[in-house]
This record gives structure tokens, C-alpha cells and sequence, in this order.
């Protein structure tokens, strides 16, 4: 169970990777909720470290902790043992310093604004111009396929539009690292798919570093530099596979033999990691 | 929601004149229960067996009813509304006036402080611990008991006409909105909250783009309350200076020489008032509702 | 010209025609003075006023201004307006009140607000308990009106012989319904309206100069109200801001507080040392819960009074 | 004591009371720490007034100091507990439970009905804002002196903030939670019971806790308008006219106890019965 | 485009059909929202006839009308052309009768009940007795995996673990029709082949008529004898495509040739009518 990526890895996608590198580590980390039957051990064990420039999913059973590692990294939530840095600070310093993008699980849009206006609103909050921002806005809307929604209000969109439209929020201000939760489950194969090649391009142009939550073993195979298979009651890291794949990848790298062989590695890995049996 | 003028009189008029009619038809009945016994006891002074019909009569006629009847009040509001000057100290509108400015006033003060308050409350813990239970136990002072000590210390400072009525408006006003302001700024859901954190987002940004938007609802159900408040404020601020302009002293006056259909009349001026009142805050709020596109619920 | 104000004990009505008439009529001015005059009310306690600093001169009751004195508040009575005391209480003859002897189990109702004390002394002289026990009356607080009576809720009521009293009238029971008690006949009676300042005052001559102008200028008022009724009427009612008062009742008004003001040989306002002597013995045997406890020093003085009439 | 001596004395005990405090919230106390706070608030409020009281020589017939309350309350308690039983724990609980009651079936019936919301609704504004002394003395008129007009004065008084909250809070549904009941095809009341009912509850809260202050105001205020000789109301006006002012703040102060120990109650039991709204998580 | 499922595939499985057996009926539907800019198109001349006992899969871009044609079925939307019949009676009238259970596209849970609780609610309103909600609950929420979160509160439930306390407070009351909106798309892999299974498996045995929203050509697939494709701006049916696969399936089916044909003709299906480059 190794944590750190093969500098090959690293080497192929053209960066230099230094311990100065590491953007996220996680230590011993654990996390229980008190709640007012049980208490709930949503983390155990956590070692983790991220570099620069890596794209790294989490995967697992529904409620084994993804959600709840990442806001930790957020500073959204407070773990009970174990140590952060993110940047080389503290998670609280790194928010401080408006380190991530977060795109939450749900869309999470300000209902009394409307689409155009719930895009601008990280861009109000760090003072960007008028002009500039209704630019950006307008942009990224279109980017996620959102053209002629601007002056919608949340509700008056479906399910998926409005997934999208917290994409578009979060891209837009292109933050150096993005913490992805689950963006793409409500849309479309074929929207999907053109999300995935976006985002996939973006993080090629940008050298962004991605955490990104999935259900989708294709997803995650197309998408990572590192999978981490995590696994319920406590939520703990079961196996962390490195990909072999080119840098360079498209829609159609998912069908190459060496993505098949990882799809099928990752979902032997979740086979294994997978407590809904003990559970019922 | 747009409507025809004849949408308007089936949606609105309709059913406000339908209650309004029963209303009126109630008020009737009970003016004759209430009255009864001073006029029947009147009449069987002068003759031995009055009729029923002349006992009603006459509980529709009293000079000092115990309840008059709405002819009554309406005869007198409309004499004292319409067919006096504006100007004078007759009118009740002249007095509506004088109230209405205070109340204004307070309101305004009161909203403002109210919203202060919450805002002081909501972000900072020691206010939070320290100011609320102290706030809840200012209302509990009986500000009758209190109003004519403010009028006679204000007084005392040269502060007379407006300004104290407002402020014992303002003491009574700020309360609902403080409260529901607090539970307001306090109620945008964790994943809003959230997300305004991981822009790092200051507690002013929070205030002003998540946390006022998401009270909107609750500001203007408190200030519905306050602004009805704020007139009881008033008034009640005009009773001490009792020979002082204003709806509270028509009242006073009114209550002092016995003379029901004034009361009455000045009641239901105050009533309306208040309606006004009530209903320009609610028309405020469809207009912030409406551009906010929350008069719909989500998907 | 000098600045000073009053605080009238209620609301605007007759019963201070003689300042709104001095104010009117221009004799403040005659003297050099610009005076104030702020209305009352029912919870405007003119003591608090003055002792607030919010009033140079009040209107108000001996028994409640002597409590005031004990309370720390040092007022002085510099004129005496009314030289009798107006109160009584009004009782509907149907409920079979005929004589105090009749009051026991019956409902009164009574002022309260510093009003109360010659009641209290009443009944205490009556023997009659009022703390609602068997055997004593039972005694409400009174609002503003005279509706207890109307609606029969008590059997009397306190009335002034210049108000109340007329306005049960008005309200159509007519007088041989009514029986009255006086309280000048009872011998409780205690000195109603009256002038007072703060002792502090009448150390300061200038002071003392001003209020002897105020009080010369104040009587003329009386003394031109009590001789030109309707003129006094008209020009209290362009006073009443509320403009609820109505004509004929300030006219009836006006000729009862004319009785009250009566004649007096020193001239109108002098204070009667043995009326208020009177005032204080009614005071002080108040039974177990006397308004004052001592006699009090220095509670009246005729020398603002004597300055005014050396003017 | 010079004024001066006076303000600088004020200055001290406002910075040290606030020091103090700020250094408790940081330490976020629990159980008895969490009343440590406001106590200490109020003991700075009332170390100040006394401080005001005799540095500046305020004449006590207008603002008499704690210390004074103190003893007044103290030498008056019987007619105090008195005072109380008549006005609290007659008319005002009376009171409050009634016109709590009425607003809210008022709320349901309006709210059921659209003509009455149509019809009824402006005129209840209307009669909301007929002001509290208007409604007095007509209450005394029909009720009589005793506490039963009183309690009316309340309903009229309450009556309002609870059907505006509760309508307010009947309407805060959000479209997929009432679909959810459409989908069931749950009637009226199931619907009433298991949705709006209990997302009304905390606007429902705020109506009754602005009412618990109301109530107690209403009751005192009304007793100035004719009362039995007994009363928190009565007390006030007489006492004030009998400059007996420490009598009047004494009783003040137990108006105050009372409705902050009723606010307090139902604060608790709003905490209970609404724990899962997101004012009472988002404090994070 | 033919939107009569042939009536080999229903003999099948051995259900006896005729005109009676109708279940859902939708005549030349339109629906267009009015909202205060420009009003939007939603549906256009839908016409769809379900019979008893299919499994009828919605699939298409997102905010292509899936979601507000199941709720113009469901009643809980108004068309503003064409006729619906559910059962032979207005969607109304059906939902009077409870003829339906519908599993929104988010979870909806009421915050103030506790998972038990939650789930317990339409038999409350169905008036089922306490001890036999109580069951009903429990082996549901034991057959979504959530045995031991019971008395949890919704806020203290993961996204996916929403889901599955939703689904199982719409199938433990067993309506014979059943309307899910992306049931499963915040669940895993794992969990959500169980949940297909499950869903399989019931609607195998009681014959329940199903019509399913989801985003996965797979899922779709595995679980449909009718799939309906549909396309956005305006939303209407571009294709409906018959299921060649036996009523008898597993998870495995989906490798099947026939199954892959059949991925393969709603992939094609999906991007002719996919309207998202012209919106670009
Ligand atoms: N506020 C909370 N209080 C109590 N328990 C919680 C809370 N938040 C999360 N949990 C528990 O923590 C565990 C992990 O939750 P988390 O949301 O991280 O799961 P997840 O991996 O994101 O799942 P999903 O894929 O379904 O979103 C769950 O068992 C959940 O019940
Ligand atoms: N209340 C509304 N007011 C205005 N427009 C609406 C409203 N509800 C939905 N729409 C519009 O109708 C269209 C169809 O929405 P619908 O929710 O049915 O899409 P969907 O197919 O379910 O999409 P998804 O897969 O993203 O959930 C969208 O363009 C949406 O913007
Ligand atoms: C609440 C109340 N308290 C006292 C009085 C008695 N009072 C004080 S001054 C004055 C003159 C009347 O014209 C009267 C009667 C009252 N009426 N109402
Ligand atoms: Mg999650
Ligand atoms: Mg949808």
C-alpha cells in the first residue's frame, strides 16, 4: 500500500516533483462524530500525501467517508486525531488563503440569485471587477453548456443544470486546487463525457491539483494520476492504485487494454473493501 | 401575477367586502346586547312598558353607548375626516398625521437598531452569551410604567414633541425584529455556510451576500409585527403628554370624557393606519420576493 | 424676557383657565416673563417633573406633593388656587347607598395616584377596612371615566365637582338618581390645586422675584377667567390640542372650578395656614398607613405670595 | 463622589466587565459557565446604574439605585407576591395560552380557506394595529375590573404575531417536501401533521417568544385602566404617583424576572422540539 | 419511432396484454413554463403509451423534460397541452388513489424525522399500524444497507446513504406503480449493482410497472424492456427503443452481445439527438 505516486508518474507529465511539492498531507488522520445514540467513526487511520499537479479520486462504498476526508482538507470540519498541512499549512491558513475551489455534493446555489449572478458570487467575494466577472461568468456558463440560463433562477432549473452550474461557480475562479465532490453524478453520459474531456483539458493547461470524488470506475480511470479505494465502518483507505496511463488522454483511452486493466483492479479493490455485506 | 380589474373585485374586493358586510351585521347585533340595558332602563323611566323595537332603536342611538353602532362611528369619521380642514386640531387625519410620524420614526429607528442588534448578536459570541437574555428581560419592563419617566427625562433635555414618542417606539419595536433577524441570520443551511467559508469569504461578505438574503423572509414577518408595534409605541407615548396632538391623546381624551364614538372613531383610525402600515411592508415584500424569484419554491 | 414653565397637573381644561387666560390675555408679558405651559395627564406626575428639572412650577395636590416632601423632593406651596377641595363620590341611589353607613359590602371607586389619601382617611375615620376583607368596601381603581358608574360595575365613583359629576350627567342619568358625598362636608377634605416650586428656589431672590411676577400675573388670569367665563372657555379650548373638548361641558366646568377659586380676603391664591393645617391633621390620620409621618416644615410660604402683591 | 470620579469609576467597570466576559466566551463554557456571561453582563449593568445613581446624584424619585430597588423589594414582598398572583398567574397565563391559541387555529382556518385569507386576513391586519390603550378600557367596559379583562387585553394583543408567524410558517414548505405528501396523496391534515406543522415550529417559536413579553406587558398596561387594588400594573401607577420609584422598579424588576424565566422555558423548549433546524447547527 | 411495445416482448414474460393493461397513456403532451424572461419549451408532442408490468426507462440530456414529464404523470405538474391517463383515470384522480410511488431526483427526507421515522411516513398516512410501519421500515432500510442508522437525522447521513433512506421510504410501501428519478446516481458502483438487483428482483416478482430516469446507458440496459430516448430544447421522444433481452436477468446480462448492441443503439440514439453542441 503504497502513498506516494512513482516519480515516473510525475516525471512523464513534464513536472518537477520536490518535497516542496506536496500540496496536501495527511497524517494518522481520524474522525468521529458524536451523535446523540453512537458515535459515528466516519475516519480512521488516514495517511495520505498529494503532490502538485496530481489528479487523485477517491472511490468507495456510499458513506465511507470521501465526503467527510475532503471538507476535512476544506477546513470544513475538524478531525479528532491526526494532522493536516495543506500547502504546507495549516487547512484553516490554507482557506485563509483561498487555496481550493470546492464543489459540493450538491449544488448548493443561493436561491435568491440567479444563475448568472450564483457564478459571480466567488469572484464578488474576492473583488474582481464588475466587467470582468459577468465575463467570466458568462464563460464558464457556457463552458458547462448553460447558454441562455443566466437570468434563471435556480429552481426554473433541472436536477443537472443546476450540478452544472455550481461547476461552472467553481471553475471559474481558477483556483490552484479543486476539490470535487461527486460534480458529474447527476448529469448525462454524453454531457459527462464532455465535462470529463474539460476538465481533463483544463487540468492539462492549468497543471492544477484535483481531488475528486467519484462512483464511476471509467471516470476515475480517465481522469486520475491516483486512485484511493476507501472502504466503510470506519472509513479507511483500503488501496491506493497509480496509474499507468499517458498524460495525454481522451474519451477513447478508456477502451485501450491498460485502462481495462485498471477498471478492473479498482472494482476488485472495491469488491474487496466493500462492507455492505457485513452490514446486512 | 397579472389580474383584470374584474379578477381584482372577484380576488380581493369580494371576500374583504363579504367579511366586512357580516362584520357589520354582528356589530349591529352586539351594539343591541351591549346597550340594552341602559336604554331599556331609560325608556321604562318614561313609559311603563316600552316596545322591543323602540329599545333597539334606541341602542343604535345613544349619545354614550357602551358599543355604538357603526353608523354612528361612521357619521363621526366622516366628520372628522372629510368635512374638516386637514389642518385642524379637529381632524383626524391632522392626528393620524402626528402619529404616523412618530411611528415612522420609531419604526425606522427600531428596525435599524433591531437589525444591529441581530447582526452584533449572530457574529459575536459575547454578545450572543451576554446581551439576549438581557434584551428578552428589556421587554418585560412595562413601558407605560416607564414612558412617562422618559417623557419627563427627555423633557428634561429639551427632547419634547417627535422624538420620545419615537423612541418608546423604537424600545418596542426593536424587540420582534432583533429576534427574528437572530433566527433569520442564523437559518442558510451548513452547505451554504460552507461554501462561503471555502471562498475564505469575510464575516461581512457572509453577512451581505448569504446571510441578509437568506433572512429576508424573516425580516419582513418581524417587521410586520413591528411596524404594529411601533404604533402601539406611539400611542402609548401620546398618553402621558395626554393633551398633546396625536391619535393616543384623541384616545385618552376621548376615554376621559366618556365619549364612545370618539374612541371608537379614533380606534378605527388607528386601525387603519396600521393596515397601511402593515400592508406597505408587505407590498415591500412581494417586490424583494418577487425579484429574487422566491415566490416559487425549488425543485 | 425671563423664561419659566409650568406643569399643569392634567389634562387642558378649564380647570386651569387662569394660566392659558394670562398667557393669552398677555399679562406674562405685561410682567416680563415667557412662560411655558405644559399640559399633563394621567401618568404625568407634576412632583416627578419638577424634580427632574422639567418644570420651574407644577400644579398639583397637597397630599401628594406633602408625600413628595417626605420622599425627599423639597417642594413649597407659594399659592393656594382653589380654596376648597372639589372631590366627592357619586353613587346611584338603586344600589341602595343612601349614607356612609350604607357603604360596607358595596363596590367604590377611587383614584388612586396620590388621589387616594382622603378616601383612605375616610373610611379609616368610618372604620370601614378597604383591603376587600368582610365587613369593609370594595374598592377599585379607577380609570379615567365615569363608565364604572354607567355599566354599574361599582355603586360609587370618585367625581370633581367641575367634571365627572357632569359628566354622569351628561350621560343622561339624571341628578335625583345621584346622591353625593363631599369631602368638604365629610371634613376630609385637603387642598387640591396649588403652585409649588423647589425650596432651592426660594433661597435665590431673582427667583423668588420671577415667581412673584409669575404668581401676580398667573392671579390677574384667575381673576379675569372668573369674571369673563365664556372668554376664559373659548380661549382654553384654542388651547386643547387634542381638540376633544367640547363647549358646554368647559362652560359647566368653569363655573364650578369659578366656587372652587372663590373669594379670598388676602386675594385669590392666598394660601389658608389653617386649611392647610387641616390638610396635614387628615394626613397624618391615616390610620396604620399614614401619607406622612411628621408635620412637615416649611411646606407653604406666603412670601412669594407677599412679594407678588408688593409688585 | 465628583462626576468625574463618577465617569472614570463607569469607564473602568465597562472595560472590566467586558474583558472578563470576552475571556469567558473563549473559554465556552458549559452548564454553569454558559449563565456565568450574561449574569456578569447584568452584574456590569447594575455595578453601573448604582455608579450613575450616586455619582451623579440622580434624585431617587427619578431613578433610584439598585441598592434602593433592593431594599424595596425586600420590604414589600408580600404585596409583591401578591401583586404577581394577580396579574401572572391569573390573567397572563391565561392569557397567553388563549390568544396563542386563537392566532394559531385563526392561522389554520385562514390559511385552509383562501377566501378567508382573502377576506379576513386585511382586516385582521387592521385590527392588529388597533393600539393596546384603545383596547383597554373598552375590555374594562365589557370585563369588569378584575383579571378577566386583562386576559382579553393579552388575546387582542397576542393574537397577531402568532397568526402572522404561523402563517408565515405554514407557507415555509419547500416545493419537494410538500410534493412528497402530493405524491401520497396525503390529505389535508396528514399533511398539516407531518409537514407543515413541523416546519412551521420554529416560526411558531418566534411568535410565542415575542408574545411571553407581550402577554406580561399587556397585563400590566391594562391595569392602569382600572383595576382591583391589587396588581403589577396597579403597583406601577400608584407607587409612581406615590414616589414611592423603588417600589415601582422592585416591582419592574420581578415583571422582568418573569418574563425572562417564561422566555427562557419556552426558548428550552423550542431548543427540544426543533434541534434538527439549522439555526441551532449552523453556529459552527 | 413506434411507442406500442411489441407484444412478443410482453408474452414474453408471460403477461397477458390487451387494451385494458394501459397503464400510462400521454397524448400529443406539451408544457412550456412561463417564466418572467422568455418562456421555456419543456415538453412538445410526447406521446407514450406504458402497459402493466414494464419496465419503461427515460434517458437524455440533462434538462431535456425526464423530470417534468414523470411529474406532469405523477400530477404534480400541470401540462398546458395533450392528455395523460394513469390507469385509464387523470393523473389526479390517480394520485388520490396512491397509484404511484415517486422517488425524487434528491432525497427530500423531512429534517425534523430520523431515518426510521422518514421512512415510516407514507404508511402514517396510509394508516398502516405502528408495529407493522416499524417492520416495514427496518427490512427496508436493511435492504438499502442502512441497518444501524435508524435514529440518525437526515443531516447525519452522507449524500448517498439520502438516497437510499428515500428509496426505501418509496418501496416499502409497494405501489403498484413506480416513478424513481435517478434513484441511484449518487450511489457506487457496488451499492448500486445491489440496488439493481434488489429492484430487479422486485419488480420480477410483483410485477410493478416502473418508469426510471437515469443517466446510465448500463443501468438502462440492465433494467428496461423499453427505453425512451429523449432529447432537449424543446424535450420531446426522438426514439423508443425495445428490449430484446429475456425477462430473467442479472448483472451479467449486461455483458451479453445483446447487450452491447443494444448500449450501442441508445449511444447512437442519445448523441443524434443530443442538442448540446448546438447550444454551444
Ligand atoms: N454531521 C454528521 N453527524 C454524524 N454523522 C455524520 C455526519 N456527517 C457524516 N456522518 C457520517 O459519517 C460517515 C461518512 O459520511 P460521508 O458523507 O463522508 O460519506 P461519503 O463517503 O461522502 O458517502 P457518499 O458517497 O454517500 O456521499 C457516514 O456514516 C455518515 O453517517
Ligand atoms: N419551474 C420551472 N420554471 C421554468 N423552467 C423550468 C422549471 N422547471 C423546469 N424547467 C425547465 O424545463 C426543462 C426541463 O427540466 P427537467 O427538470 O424536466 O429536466 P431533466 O430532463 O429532468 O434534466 P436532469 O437530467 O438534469 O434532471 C429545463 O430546461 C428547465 O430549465
Ligand atoms: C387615573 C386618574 N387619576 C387621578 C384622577 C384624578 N384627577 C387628577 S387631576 C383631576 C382633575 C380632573 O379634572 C382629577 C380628577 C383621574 N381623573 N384619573
Ligand atoms: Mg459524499
Ligand atoms: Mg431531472
Amino acid at each position: 500500500m503504497t502513498s506516494l505516486p512513482p516519480r515516473e508518474a510525475a516525471a512523464e507529465r513534464g513536472t518537477l516533483m520536490s518535497v516542496a511539492d506536496t500540496v496536501i498531507d495527511v497524517r494518522d488522520l481520524g474522525l468521529v462524530f458524536e451523535t446523540p445514540d453512537a458515535p459515528v467513526e466516519a475516519l480512521k487511520d488516514i495517511n495520505l500525501q498529494i503532490r502538485r499537479g496530481e489528479f487523485v479520486t477517491f472511490i468507495g462504498p456510499s458513506g465511507c467517508g470521501k465526503t467527510t476526508l475532503m471538507r476535512i482538507i476544506a477546513d470544513l470540519e475538524q478531525p479528532t486525531s491526526g494532522t493536516v498541512t495543506v500547502n504546507g499549512v495549516s487547512p484553516h491558513e490554507a482557506r485563509l488563503q483561498r487555496a481550493y475551489g470546492y464543489i459540493f455534493q450538491a449544488a448548493a446555489l443561493y436561491p435568491w440569485r440567479n444563475i448568472q449572478k450564483n457564478v459571480e458570487l466567488p469572484h464578488e467575494i474576492m473583488g474582481v471587477s464588475k466587467a470582468e466577472r459577468a465575463e467570466k461568468a458568462r464563460r464558464y456558463l457556457d463552458l458547462v453548456g448553460l447558454k441562455g440560463f443566466e437570468k434563471k433562477f435556480p429552481f426554473q432549473l433541472s436536477g443537472g443544470m443546476q450540478q452544472r452550474a455550481s461547476i461552472a461557480r467553481a471553475l471559474s475562479f481558477d483556483p490552484d486546487l479543486l476539490l470535487m465532490d461527486e460534480p458529474f453524478g447527476a448529469l448525462d453520459e454524453i454531457t459527462r463525457d464532455r465535462m470529463n474531456e474539460e476538465l481533463l483539458r483544463i487540468w492539462h493547461e492549468t497543471k492544477k491539483t484535483v481531488i475528486f470524488v467519484t462512483h464511476s470506475i471509467d471516470e476515475a480511470v480517465l481522469l486520475s494520476t491516483r486512485i484511493v479505494i476507501m472502504s466503510a465502518r470506519p472509513g479507511r483507505i483500503v488501496e491506493v492504485i497509480d496509474s499507468d496511463l499517458p498524460a495525454e488522454r481522451n474519451l477513447e483511452t478508456r477502451e485501450s487494454p491498460v485502462a481495462q486493466q485498471l477498471a478492473h483492479r479498482i472494482r476488485l479493490g472495491l469488491k474487496a473493501g466493500h462492507s455492505y455485506d457485513e452490514v446486512r | 401575477m397579472k389580474q383584470g380589474p374584474a379578477g381584482w373585485m372577484v380576488n380581493k374586493l369580494l371576500p374583504v367586502a363579504t367579511v366586512v358586510a357580516i362584520i357589520v351585521l354582528l356589530w349591529y347585533v352586539l351594539a343591541v346586547a351591549l346597550n340594552w340595558a341602559q336604554v331599556s332602563e331609560r325608556l321604562a323611566k318614561e313609559s311603563d312598558n316600552p316596545p322591543v323595537s323602540a329599545i333597539v332603536a334606541g341602542t343604535w342611538e345613544m349619545e354614550r353607548p357602551v358599543l355604538p353602532a357603526p353608523h354612528q362611528i361612521a357619521a363621526e369619521f366622516s366628520k372628522t375626516v372629510f368635512e374638516t380642514r386637514v389642518t385642524a386640531k379637529r381632524s383626524l387625519v391632522y392626528h393620524a398625521g402626528v402619529t404616523a410620524s412618530a411611528t415612522l420614526l420609531g419604526f425606522a429607528l427600531g428596525a435599524v437598531l433591531g437589525i444591529v442588534l441581530a447582526i452584533g448578536i449572530v457574529h459575536l459570541k459575547v454578545l450572543d452569551r451576554s446581551l439576549m437574555p438581557w434584551i428578552i428581560a428589556s421587554q418585560t419592563v412595562p413601558i407605560l410604567a416607564i414612558a412617562p419617566m422618559i417623557i419627563v427625562v427627555l423633557g428634561n433635555v429639551g427632547l419634547t414633541g417627535l422624538v420620545p414618542k419615537s423612541i418608546i417606539s423604537m424600545y418596542l419595536c426593536f424587540f420582534p425584529v432583533a429576534i427574528g433577524m437572530v433566527k433569520g441570520l442564523r437559518s442558510p443551511d451548513p452547505m451554504q455556510l460552507d461554501l462561503m467559508r471555502s471562498y475564505n469569504a469575510s464575516a461581512a461578505q457572509i453577512l451581505w451576500k448569504l446571510r441578509l438574503p437568506a433572512s429576508v423572509p424573516f425580516l419582513f414577518a418581524s417587521l410586520k409585527v413591528a411596524v404594529a408595534i411601533s404604533l402601539t409605541g406611539a400611542i402609548v407615548g401620546e398618553l402621558p403628554t395626554g393633551a398633546s396632538a396625536g391619535l393616543g391623546a384623541r384616545l385618552l381624551s376621548g376615554s376621559y370624557y366618556g365619549q364612545t364614538v370618539q374612541i371608537w372613531s379614533a380606534l378605527f383610525m388607528a386601525a387603519f393606519l396600521g393596515m397601511v402600515l402593515v400592508y406597505s411592508i408587505g407590498g415591500i415584500e412581494r417586490l424583494t420576493l418577487g425579484a429574487r424569484g422566491q415566490a416559487a419554491g425549488a425543485r | 424676557a425671563d423664561q419659566l414653565t409650568l406643569q399643569l397637573k392634567w389634562v387642558t381644561q378649564a380647570q386651569f383657565a387662569g394660566y392659558y387666560v394670562a398667557k393669552d390675555k398677555g399679562f406674562y408679558d405685561e410682567v416680563g416673563l415667557d412662560v411655558t405651559i405644559k399640559a399633563g395627564g394621567p401618568d404625568i406626575n407634576p412632583s416627578q417633573v419638577i424634580a427632574g428639572g422639567g418644570a420651574d412650577v407644577v400644579v398639583d395636590w397637597m397630599p401628594s406633593a406633602l408625600a413628595t416632601r417626605e420622599k425627599g423632593v423639597p417642594l413649597v406651596n407659594i399659592a393656594q388656587v382653589f380654596q376648597k377641595s372639589g372631590m366627592m363620590l357619586t353613587c346611584r341611589k338603586d344600589s341602595g347607598v343612601a349614607t356612609p353607613a350604607d357603604f360596607p359590602g358595596q363596590t367604590l371607586g377611587v383614584w388612586f395616584g396620590g388621589n387616594e389619601y382622603p378616601f383612605l382617611n375616610w373610611m379609616n375615620k368610618l372604620g370601614y377596612k378597604t383591603d376587600g376583607t368582610e365587613g369593609g368596601v370594595n374598592v377599585l381603581k379607577q380609570g379615567f371615566n365615569v363608565d364604572p358608574l354607567l355599566q354599574k360595575q361599582a355603586a360609587c365613583i370618585s367625581t370633581m365637582t367641575y367634571n365627572e359629576y357632569w359628566q354622569v350627567i351628561e350621560a343622561g342619568v339624571s341628578p335625583d338618581e345621584l346622591i353625593t358625598f363631599k369631602y368638604e362636608d365629610e371634613g376630609v377634605a385637603t387642598l387640591e390645586d396649588g403652585l409649588y416650586t423647589l425650596e432651592k428656589n426660594l433661597a435665590d431672590p431673582a427667583m423668588v422675584e420671577k415667581l412673584a411676577k409669575f404668581l401676580k400675573a398667573s392671579m390677574k388670569g384667575w381673576e379675569y377667567a372668573v369674571a369673563n367665563q365664556d372668554e376664559a372657555v373659548a380661549i382654553v379650548l384654542e388651547n386643547d390640542e387634542t381638540g376633544a373638548q367640547t363647549e358646554g361641558h368647559q362652560k359647566t366646568m368653569m363655573q364650578e372650578i369659578a366656587k372652587l377659586v372663590g373669594e379670598n380676603p388676602k386675594g385669590t391664591g392666598w394660601l389658608d395656614d389653617a386649611a392647610a393645617d387641616r390638610t396635614v391633621e387628615t394626613l397624618m390620620s391615616g390610620g396604620s398607613d399614614p401619607v406622612i409621618t411628621k408635620k412637615p416644615d416649611g411646606a407653604w410660604s406666603h412670601a412669594v405670595m407677599e412679594k407678588a402683591g408688593a409688585l | 463622589m465628583s462626576d468625574w470620579m463618577a465617569t472614570a469609576l463607569l469607564v473602568a467597570v465597562t472595560l472590566a466587565t467586558w474583558g472578563v466576559m470576552a475571556w469567558l466566551v473563549r473559554l465556552d463554557g458549559k452548564g454553569l459557565g454558559r449563565w456565568l456571561v450574561p449574569a456578569l453582563f447584568g452584574a456590569g449593568l447594575l455595578l453601573g446604574w448604582e455608579i450613575v445613581c450616586r455619582g451623579y446624584g440622580i434624585p431617587a424619585v427619578l431613578l433610584p439605585a439598585p441598592s434602593q430597588i433592593w431594599d424595596a423589594f425586600w420590604r414589600s414582598l408580600p404585596v409583591l407576591m401578591a401583586d404577581f398572583q394577580q396579574t401572572f398567574l391569573k390573567a397572563v397565563i391565561a392569557g397567553f395560552v388563549l390568544g396563542n391559541l386563537l392566532g394559531f387555529v385563526t392561522a389554520l382556518i385562514v390559511d385552509r380557506v383562501p377566501f378567508l385569507q382573502r377576506g379576513l386576513l386585511p382586516l385582521g391586519n387592521m385590527v392588529s394595529a388597533v393600539p393596546i390603550i384603545g383596547v383597554a378600557p373598552i375590555m374594562v367596559m365589557w370585563f369588569g375590573f378584575g383579571w378577566e379583562s386583562k386576559t382579553a387585553v393579552i388575546v387582542f394583543m397576542i393574537f397577531f404575531p402568532m397568526l402572522v408567524n404561523a402563517l408565515a410558517g405554514l407557507a415555509a414548505t419547500d416545493a419537494m417536501s410538500r410534493d412528497l405528501m402530493r405524491s401520497y396523496a396525503a390529505g389535508y391534515w396528514q399533511t398539516l401533521l407531518k409537514l407543515r406543522l413541523p416546519a412551521a415550529l420554529p416560526f411558531i417559536f418566534n411568535a410565542l417568544k415575542i408574545n411571553s413579553t407581550l402577554a406580561l406587558i399587556g397585563a400590566i398596561v391594562a391595569e392602569f385602566f382600572g383595576s382591583p387594588i391589587s396588581g403589577m400594573g396597579f403597583r406601577i401607577s400608584v407607587e409612581v404617583a406615590r414616589m414611592n420609584v423603588d417600589v415601582v422598579w422592585a416591582t419592574i424588576a420581578v415583571a422582568a424576572l418573569a418574563g425572562s424565566l417564561s422566555y427562557g422555558l419556552i426558548a428550552l423548549l423550542e431548543r427540544h422540539l426543533t434541534s434538527w433546524h439549522a439555526s441551532f447547527r449552523a453556529t459552527r
